[in-house]
Parts: C-alpha cells; structure tokens; sequence
C-alpha cells in the first residue's frame, strides 16, 4: 500500500480516478461546473507548486499569467479571428516568452523581494487588462467566442467537465514526470541548498527560469480553459486577489504535493458554495478555517495527513 | 512650481500611511520573521471602531484612544491564537495564516461594523491652508505630524528603554535573546501589540481625508508590503523611506505621466530598484555562510 | 408540446433540487434568484439590493404571495466577480431551480451570467448599468437602471443649457466609471461639449489632488464631470473643494444615496447630477404621478434597515415588482410566459421612472426618468 | 604537475581583510590540507577557490586554465567539487535522490523528454540511482538509501555530502571539515574513505581541525593565520616548525599534535 502511494504515478492515477468517479456522483450541471472550476484552479495550483513547492521560488503574480491566458483566447479570436485552440497555444507561448524574459531579472531576487517583485509584475498586467478597454473590453469583461472542434460546438457543463479534467491529469501527469527527472532532482535541490546545488553543476539561474516558464504555461492554459468555460471574461481572473488565492491553495493543499493541489484547489473553490449558507458569516468563517487548517496541518493538508498516517501505522 | 507642491503634499500625506503601515511590517517582521498580511486591518479597525465609537455619542478624544485599544487587543489576540501556536512553522505557513486572519477580521468588521464607507470630522477642520500656490488640509499635517511623534517615539522606545533593547535583541538573535533571558514571546506578542497601535493610529488620522471601510485594508498591506521591501525589510528607516517614496511616486506618476498608470509606475521603479538593489534602499546584502 | 416537455422537466428538476436542498421547500412557493455583490467593491450597490429583495419579498407574502402562491428568494453574494456569479447563476438554474432572476450588481457579472440563463431561457433583470446589457437585445434580459448614456445625455444638456462647452473629466477605472467614461467622449459632440482634461482615478484611491490639479490648470474650463461610483466620487468632491475650483461639479447617478452627502460633506454643496425620483421623494409637487411610489418605498426601506434610501435599492424593487405584475398578468410561474409578459409592461411606474418596455427595448426608461439634482444645504433638491 | 594553482589571492568583507594575498599549489592526486585557527580564513579560502565567494584580487588556476571568479556550477564542469563545513544537504529529499543531484551534468538534459518521461528518461535514472547506490555503498550508507536526509544523523550526513561530491567524478575534490563533530569511529571512517579516494588518483583539499587526522593523511600543509599564510610543507615539516606550534597550535595543541605522531 505504502509503496503504491509512493510510486510515482499516484497522483495523476489518484486524480484520474477522482475525475472519473465524481462524473457519476455529481447530481446536476451545478456540481459538475463547480468541479470543471476545481479542475482548472487545480491545474493552474500544480503549475505554481512546481515553482513554489518544489523549487521554493514564490510567486505572487501568477494570475497575471492565468489572466493573460484566458484574454488569449478572448481577444485573439476576436481580433484576428485565430481558432481558440490556437489562441490557447498562442496564449501559453506568449506566457512562456514572457516569463523568460523578467524571469531572468526577477529571480535572481530572494525571498520576499522576490514576492514583491512578482506581485508588482502581476499588478502590471492585471492593470493593463483593465486599462486598455479597446482590446480587452476594460473592467467590465468581453464575451469568448464558443469553441468548436471539427464543427462540433463544445458546450454543456458536463463536457467541459471531462476537458478540464482531462487537461487536470494531463498536468498532474506531466508534472510527477518532471519532479521524477533530473531536472526536478536540480529543481528540489535549488531548493534546499543553492549553493549545494550549483556546486553539484546546477545552473541554478536556468533552472529557476525553466520552472517559471513551466509554471506560467500552466497558469496560462488554466486561464484559457476558464475562458473557454464561462465563455466571459473580465480581469479578475488576473488581479492580485487571485493571485494570492492561488498561492493559498498551493499552501493549503501543501508544498511540494501535486494531490495537495487538487486537494487546496478543491477547499478554496467548493468551501464559498458550502458556506453561502451563513450569509455574512461566510468571509469569517473563510478566515477561521483558513487559519485553523495552516496551524493544525501546517506543512500543508495532504504532506501533514501522510506523514500523520506513517506515524501512527509503521 | 505650485502643482509640484500640490502633488508633493498628496504623496507625502498617502505615502506617510503607507509608511506606518511598512513600519508595523517591519517591526513584526522583525521580532518574529513573520510578515503580517493583517497589518493593514488594524488601519480599518482603528479608523471604523473611532467612527462608531463617536456615531454612539462619545467624543472624539476618548474615542480614539478605545480605537487605538481594540486594536492592540486584536493584536494581542491574533499573536495569541493565531501566530503562537503555529511556533515553528515555515514561513509561508505563517503569511498564509495572516492571510487568513486578515479575510477573518474583514469578515467580522462587516457584521461588527457595515459595509459602507465612513468619515471623521477632521482635527481641525476643512479650510485648505495655502502654502506656495498649493492647498493643504489642516489633517494633513495632522497626518504627517502624527506619523513624525510616532517616529521620535519608536526611536526613543528601541534606543533608550529596556523593553525596546529587549525587542532589538530578540530581532538580532532570537536564540541569543532566549538565552540572556529576554522572553522571546513575550517580545513577539509586545511586537504585535505595537503594530497595532501603530496602524490604528494611522487609520484615525487619515479617515477624515481618505474616508475608511471594512475592506481597506488589503490595498493598504499590499502598498506598505511593497513599502517595506522597497526600503529594505526589517530596515525601520527604509519602511518610512519606503513609504513616502511609494505615496510620492504615485502622486507624481499621475500629476505628470498617466493617472491610469500611476500604480503602475510605482511598481514599475520598486521593480528597478530591487534589480539593482536586491535588497531594497537599505537591506543588507546578505552574504552566503556555508 | 416542447413548452410542455420543458415545463415537466422543469418542474422535476426544482422538485428534484429542493428535495435535495431543503425539504420545506414544495411545488407551491416561486422561486426567484438573485446573484448580488453584497461585499466587495461593488457591496454599496449590492448591499441596498439584498436587502430590499428580502424586504419585499417578505411584504408580498405578507399580502397572499403571488397567484396564490409564496415567494421563496434565493441570493448569492458575488463579490462583483464575474466568474463567481457565473456559478451562482448556473447553481441558481441547476440546483435552486428559480423561475426568474434579480441582479447583477455589476456589469461585468452581469454579462457572465447572461448565456446562462439565455440558455436555460429563464427571463433574468439585471441591476447594472451599463447600455451593452440590453444593447443589442437578448430575448430573455432585461435591466431597471438607467444606463450610463442616458446620464451623459442628461448631464451634457443641463450644461448646453448653461451655456457650458469645456469639460474636464475625472472618471473612476471600476466598470461602472470606465463604461461611462466612454460614453460620455460618445455623446459629448452631440452636445457641442469639449472634453479639455481627462483623468482617472483607481476604485481604491484616497486621494485625487494630482488629477484634479492637472484638470484645474486646463485652459477655458467650464466644468467637471465625476462618472464613477463607490467612495470615489466623495473623495473628488472633497478635493474639488480643497483646490478652490470656481466652476460646477457634476457628479454621475453612480452617487445617488445619501451617504454621498455624509462623506462629501460641505464640499458636496452646488454638486449636480442627474437621479431618479427617490431622491426628493417629498419635494416632489402632490401631482407628481410618480410620488407615491418614491415616498412609500423609501419610507419602507429606511424603516426596515434604518440606513438612508439609495437609488441602488430602487433599481432592485423596480425589478422585482415588474417581475411580480409580469408573473400576475401571465398568471403563471413558467419562465417563457414570464419573459413574453416582462415584454410587453407598460406603464410600469417605478423609482426609477416610467418603464415601457417592448421586443426592441429591453430597459424602457428614457431621459425624462432622471432628474437633475443639486445638493443644497446637505440635501438633494431638484435644480429645475 | 600542479592541477590546482592559487595566486596571491584576497577578498575583505567590510574592511577586514578576511583572505589576503594567500598562495599555494597542489600536485595531482596528493592529500593537501589547510589548517589554522578559528577565523583563520580556511572556509573563506574555500569559498574562493570553489566559486562561492568572488575574489577581490588574485587568480585560481585549475588544470592549467585560469577560473578566477566562474560560477560553482562552471567550476563544477572543470572537475572541481567540494563539501560544506556547515552542511548543506537537500533535506527534502532522500539519500538516494541527494547523490544523484551529484551526478546532475553527466545527466542528459532534455526538457521535454523529462515532462513526457521518454524511455531515455526513465534509463537515465536508473543509471543514475545505480552509480548512486554504488556511492552510498562505498560511504557505508547504503542503509539509508530510501531515507529522507531530514531523518538521518549528523555523522552520517557528512559521508552523504561526500558521496554527492564524488558522484560528480571530480578531479579536485575540496573536503571542508569533514570530520567535525563525528566521534572517533566515524572519522576513522572518514579518513579510510579520503585515503581510498586519494589512492584512486583523486586530488583532495582538505581542511580540518582534527590535527590526528591532518598529520596522517596530508601529502603537504598549508597553514593559514588571520589571513596570511603562516608556512607550508610536508606534515611533519609543519608540525615541527616552532612558529605554527606558537602561533597555532598552542600549549594544548602540542600535546595533540605529538599524541598525533605517537
């Protein structure tokens, strides 16, 4: 059992068979939009824990990626009428390039300069989306076109639910294989040590840029696919707000965990639908569990839960 | 040359808040490692609390004083209950705890409170001074008075009493501190105690021109976060320095280049300062020890 | 036949979803949704909204309900986030099975939830203001609120009247400042008006001497013009004062609530700006067919929360209470009956105006609905 | 032939001169150590010559090529690889997985390959997790293969450190205080090790407050003082110098020194 959960596809098979059996628990369209959002919250979470957890660089500006992403495949379609899925590819492509370029600047900042050099980079993006009305369509949002596959219209909560998750695996799964590899090894190992690590021969300026990169391209697809989804989008999905929820889902879930990205992604995404039930309690109570999970499980739900079973059952 | 002024003495009274919330940052930050993302909810329970205090009838000099005390007990408390018994954690384990807390205070100043926007009469009333072809208001230099005898008196608290050498040290050595006898939590839980005080002081002085609500604080953390790195985190200096150069870079950003972009503009030149100085104005340029 | 099959699926999905929600619920009580930014940046809007909903919605039950039956109210709070009220408003269709939707406080969540219930063909009345919500038409939206163009023509022909031509503008970057902004550089030809400055300000900011002081220095101003809402507004009348401008100020329908006044205080003194009736409820001459509806909303609503009346609150009874003669004339709760009668109200006399509404116009206010006001002596007053 | 060269070598920190002017060569496959005092510099040096510090003045020459301020991951690639007096191991990840970052450049690097876990990938960490084993073997820690480093002991953390360097397969091997803080047993297994190393052809710099050890082990000595060098020579040359016994190793280090002759 133990070694099962070790190996080192347990977390996209774990996701894979989540995926596949809510489908068939889900009551209505409701849920099953509600779970495509966790998939794409998750999505983009697994991407800023490669870049948070594993390679210990924070980022508070990631929803500046995530709303480039989905204005992608909003503005590109509409302006130069390029297929979304191709905006989609567009989107991550100029994420990625854009990432390479202050990448390079911005990481060699440590800490919480580093935080407050992403936080001013994502701002600048989010207001930039808000800004420029002519392009984006300003704070008020602009529609997405439907995306449609070889004359087929994508439509329907439940088919939006098995493309997320389907996108969901396909990172999770690509992401295990990353952190299995050598250059997850230098990644884990930039973070523990740096000068440890260059020693050993990690470039560590590279290999810090390579995971941004990596992990813009995730928040990039997750934004798109949010667009797709919603078939709106206004630039909230880019705003520091957002960016901060992502950081708190990457913490929640744990560090260094590609479950605990489903799992922090899930608890921030489903908990305000539970909780509209208290009305104007629901930011406090927010607040409170927020609070109370960190200090109970405080590397994070799932590392302190495994690491709270292999204590008590050897 | 009087619109200079002008745009100097709105930065100087924003960047003078943003200042006391970097200093409150910063003295946390430095008893305890901990960046307080709820500092900027001490600023909306000081300005809220002293605006019901005195819708309730009670007069302005004795409000204020009960604000600035609700405050440090929420400080207190938030050490208490929250900071304390996640001892040892890592530390973005702890921001996000802060975070936490600050969602919660927010939460819970909209049932306490409500959720409009509220005024202080001001200090000393409304008529704008002029003083070079610009217009002031009396509460700005209320605003920037207040920020100066904070100053002069966190210096006099760290340099020349016991309990303010206590809080140094803890800040120095925490380990070394423990052993000498200072009662490391204690200083920690003091720390937060301060912070408070000092951002709710902010917060009474500057809702007469800023109005105040229960969710001013996130930008007001954000702006002092980006305050205190800008100048060089656990730096005091550099928190006001920080400070008052981000509320100057703003107000001149939009007097003279964009006023859409004036935010912009001023993480634009946070963003080349710390590539040229990665540790801010006066962070220390930490060498590896291995 | 299809009508029917919808009608039966309908009717099993909001039997099933209430068995799963909560059991009190039955096939007797109408359901209507609501999707509202009652915290966040927009919960000055939102706030007022919810709380008259629930104010009336309790009143009409008081009263029998509607066709015999009770209303049963179900509002989210959004937080003005788009993406949130696109999911409140699929939970509202798929799990709470309402039969008509209230809000929207914002544009922007508005126009995310509109394929939503365009799709589900549930008729949804949207409180924001924005002219791109009804323009051009979708057959099942509909909106109460004056729209932003509508407050640009208002207030461009106050100042021709005046004799006014250059404006300096000052415009909050939130949706609501952002889209009349735009408006109003639409318009403004039309009114031989010359935009001489143009500044904005952030939803969040403190503190707009710099931009006003750019606007003042402007050469031949005649007057400025506020679009924006929130605490913004109150601020710039604040500054407006503190940098002795000698020329008027007009302020937007985004301010219309009393708390405006508070916060401004002696600055907002000569302020203008174009509003509904609510304002001046009691000044309004008896022959005024529009006072009885003004004076006793209001009066219910301060007495019920004890704050002042705001014109955002009205937007939210008007809605409803068309929804409700909509529902008494179809004399059914099914969703297309409701829409088709929305439709084709007239005569509708709400807070906001005389609503007329038809296949081609969905919001059926025009100018005559809004007042032009000034604040005197700490009140509203109508300038004309 | 000298396959490191250190020439006149200084670096201050805030106006103390922490290394200055410090010179010395070290012939392939010899034992060289440098020793001195608390604060003599000896970490400092280290740091020089592997990269970690910049020099203010002076060149480091390794094989022959000058690497005068490169980038220890630069210098990783020139054969050079080192230990840490204050250990720097990758806690969060397990023995096995921290000597296979030694073996970072002999790895192929193919990002996509990586993401996609080709079959190349997948052999090339086998062949990596084997050459690691082998190491761990050869540091006696192949208990410890699956251990998360947070959860092994201090001793053997210092080996752990040593294996990731060797994994590298360096030509000049920087060792700083390996034996500091193990007992008796474990430097004696720390001393096989550094012989076994040298013995394969492996050049190793050494620095190590363990005189025992130093004296044993040491082809030549180099002896640091605020700084500066104080003289250099052969161990026993060193040891018998009056200065070095002065100014360094004292009252108490004579008697450690001659206990170390026996």
């Amino acid at each position: 059992m133990r070694a099962l959960l070790a190996h080192r596809l347990a977390a996209p098979v774990a996701i894979a068979l989540i995926v596949v059996a809510l489908a068939f628990v889900l009551p209505s369209n409701f849920y099953l939009r509600v779970a495509a959002l966790v998939w794409i919250s998750a999505l983009a979470v697994i991407g800023l824990n490669l870049l948070m957890g594993f390679a210990g660089q924070v980022s508070l500006g990631h929803a500046g990626f995530f709303g480039l992403g989905a204005y992608a495949v909003a503005v590109l379609p509409a302006q130069f009428s390029l297929h979304p899925l191709l905006a989609l590819l567009a989107g991550a492509l100029v994420c990625g390039l854009i990432a390479f370029v202050v990448g390079r600047p911005i990481l060699r900042l440590k800490g919480h300069y580093l935080a407050v050099a992403t936080l001013g980079f994502g701002i600048l993006i989010a207001m930039a989306i808000a800004n420029e009305s002519w392009l984006t369509g300003g704070p008020d949002g602009m529609p997405v076109s439907r995306l449609t596959l070889f004359g087929w219209r994508v439509r329907g909560a439940s088919t939006w639910y098995w493309i997320t998750g389907a996108l969901l695996v396909l990172g999770a799964w690509l992401a295990v294989n990353l952190v299995a590899s050598p250059t997850g090894r230098a990644l884990r190992a930039l973070h523990d040590s740096e000068v440890a690590a260059r020693v050993a021969g990690v470039d560590v300026a590279h290999y810090k840029l390579i995971v941004f990169v990596i992990s813009a391209v995730y928040a990039s697809v997750a934004g798109s696919a949010l667009a797709l989804v919603n078939g709106f989008v206004t630039p909230d999905s880019a705003n520091f707000i957002h960016s901060i929820e992502l950081v708190t889902m990457v913490v929640l879930g744990g560090m260094g965990s590609v479950f605990g990205s489903l799992v922090g992604a899930a608890i921030l995404v489903v908990l305000p639908q539970v909780l509209t039930t208290f009305h104007d309690y629901e930011h406090l109570l927010l607040g409170l569990m927020m609070m109370v999970i960190m200090i109970v499980l405080r590397s994070g739900i799932v590392p302190s839960l495994a690491a709270l079973i292999r204590r008590t059952r050897p | 040359m009087p619109d200079f002024l002008q745009f100097c003495v709105s930065g100087l009274t924003v960047g003078a808040v943003y200042a006391l919330v970097a200093l409150g940052f910063t003295i946390i930050y430095n008893a305890s490692d901990v960046v307080n993302f709820a500092q900027g909810e001490f600023v909306m329970i000081g300005g809220m609390t002293t605006v019901f205090i005195t819708a309730a009838g009670v007069p302005l000099h004795f409000a204020i004083p009960a604000a600035i005390l609700a405050a440090m007990v929420i400080g207190l408390l938030l050490h208490r209950l929250a900071i304390e018994p996640a001892r040892g954690a890592s530390a973005v384990t702890l921001i996000i705890i802060t975070i936490g807390a600050s969602i919660f205070l927010r939460g819970g100043a909209q049932i306490v409170f409500d959720k409009q926007f509220h005024s202080l009469p001001a200090f000393s009333g409304d008529t704008p001074v002029m003083i070079g072809g610009a217009a002031v208001l009396p509460q700005s230099f209320w605003v920037l008075g207040g920020a100066a005898v904070i100053v002069a008196l966190l210096w006099f608290f760290f340099n020349r009493t016991l309990l303010g050498k206590a809080v140094l040290a803890t800040a120095a050595n925490r380990l070394a501190a423990r052993l000498v006898g200072i009662n490391t939590s204690f200083v920690v839980g003091f720390s937060f105690v301060l912070s408070a005080a000092i951002g709710a002081i902010a917060g009474i002085l500057v809702a007469p021109i800023t109005l105040t609500s229960y969710d001013i604080g996130a930008l007001l953390a954000l702006k002092g976060f980006a305050a205190a790195m800008l100048g060089g985190m656990g730096n005091p200096l550099g928190a006001i320095v920080g400070g008052l150069a981000v509320g100057l870079l703003e107000a001149l950003g939009a007097g003279y280049i964009s006023s859409t972009y004036k935010d912009a503009i001023a993480f634009i030149v946070i963003l080349a300062v710390l590539f040229v100085l990665p540790g801010g104005f006066f962070g220390r340029a930490s060498t590896e020890r291995v | 036949m299809t009508t029917l099959m919808k009608r039966m699926g309908l009717a099993a999905l909001v039997a099933g979803a209430a068995a799963m929600a909560s059991p009190a619920s039955a096939a007797d009580t109408i359901k209507i949704g609501s999707s509202l930014a009652i915290t966040g940046p927009a919960s000055f809007l939102g706030d007022p909204e919810a709380k008259t909903l629930e104010l009336y919605v309790k009143k009409i039950n008081e009263a029998g309900g509607v066709n015999g039956k009770q209303l049963e109210l179900v509002v989210y709070d959004d937080g003005a986030n788009a993406n949130k009220a696109r999911t409140f408003a699929t939970r509202l269709v798929e799990d709470d099975g309402i039969v008509a939707m209230i809000g929207g406080s914002s544009t922007g969540a508005t126009m995310a939830m509109i394929p939503v219930f365009e799709d589900a063909g549930i008729p949804f009345i949207s409180l924001a203001g924005a002219v791109v919500i009804v323009d051009p038409v979708k057959p099942f939206v509909f909106k109460t609120p004056h729209t932003d163009k509508m407050a640009c023509e208002k207030i461009f022909e106050d100042m021709k009247a005046k004799g006014i031509a250059k404006v300096g503008m000052i415009s909050g970057t939130g949706g609501f400042g952002k889209s009349m902004h735009g408006q109003c550089l639409g318009v403004a030809g039309n009114y031989g008006i010359e935009i001489v400055a143009d500044e904005t300000y952030g939803p969040k900011d403190s503190d707009m001497t710099p931009q006003l002081t750019n606007i003042k220095s402007a050469p031949g101003l005649q007057a400025v013009v506020n679009p924006g809402f929130g605490q913004g507004p109150a601020i710039v009348t604040r500054n407006f004062k503190q940098l002795g401008f000698d020329v008027p100020l007009y302020q937007s329908h985004g301010v219309a609530s009393k708390s405006f006044i508070e916060l401004a205080g002696d600055a907002a003194e000569g302020v203008r700006l174009p509003a509904s009736a609510l304002l001046v409820a009691e000044k309004l001459p008896d022959s005024d067919p529009q006072k009885a509806v003004v004076t006793g909303y209001k009066a219910a609503y301060e007495e019920a929360t004890g704050q002042p009346v705001s014109t955002f609150g009205g937007h939210a009874y008007d809605g409803l209470m068309m929804l409700v003669e909509a529902m008494q004339r179809a004399g059914s709760e099914d969703p297309q009956a409701i829409r088709d009668e929305l439709e084709k109200t007239s005569g509708f006399m709400g807070t906001a105006g005389v609503v007329n509404m038809s296949p081609s116009d969905h919001l059926g206010l025009d100018l005559t609905a809004f007042r032009m006001l000034e604040i005197r002596d700490g009140d509203w007053v109508l300038a004309d | 032939m000298s396959i490191l060269k250190v020439e006149e070598i200084g670096i201050a920190f805030g106006g103390v001169k922490a290394v200055d002017n410090v010179s010395f060569s070290v012939e392939a496959g010899t034992v060289f150590s440098i020793i001195g005092p608390n604060g003599a510099g000896k970490t400092t040096l280290f740091n020089l010559v592997s990269g970690v510090y910049r020099p203010r003045r002076g060149r480091v020459i390794l094989q022959g090529e000058d690497v005068t301020g490169l980038e220890p991951n630069r210098l990783a690639r020139c054969g050079l690889s080192r230990t840490f007096q204050n250990l720097q191991v990758f806690f969060r990840m397990t023995a096995l997985e921290n000597v296979m970052v030694g073996r970072h450049l002999k790895e192929r690097r193919g990002l996509l390959a990586h993401l996609l876990a080709l079959p190349s990938t997948a052999r090339q960490n086998r062949e990596s997790a084997e050459i690691a084993r082998q190491l761990l073997e050869r540091v006696g820690l192949a208990e410890y293969a699956e251990t998360p480093a947070s959860a092994m002991p201090y001793g053997a953390l210092k080996r752990l450190e040593i294996a990731r360097a060797l994994a590298a397969e360096p030509q000049v091997l920087l060792l700083d205080e390996p034996a500091a803080g193990c007992n008796p047993v474990e430097t004696e297994e720390i001393e096989t090790l550094i012989r076994r190393i040298a013995d394969e052809g492996m050049t190793v710099v050494l620095v190590e407050h363990d005189m025992k050890l130093v004296m044993r082990i040491s082809d030549r000595v180099h002896v640091l003082e605020q700084g500066q060098t104080l003289t250099e020579g052969r161990a026993d040359e060193v040891r018998a110098n009056p200065k070095v016994i002065e100014a360094y190793l004292g009252t108490h280090g004579t008697r450690e020194a001659s206990l170390a002759l026996g």
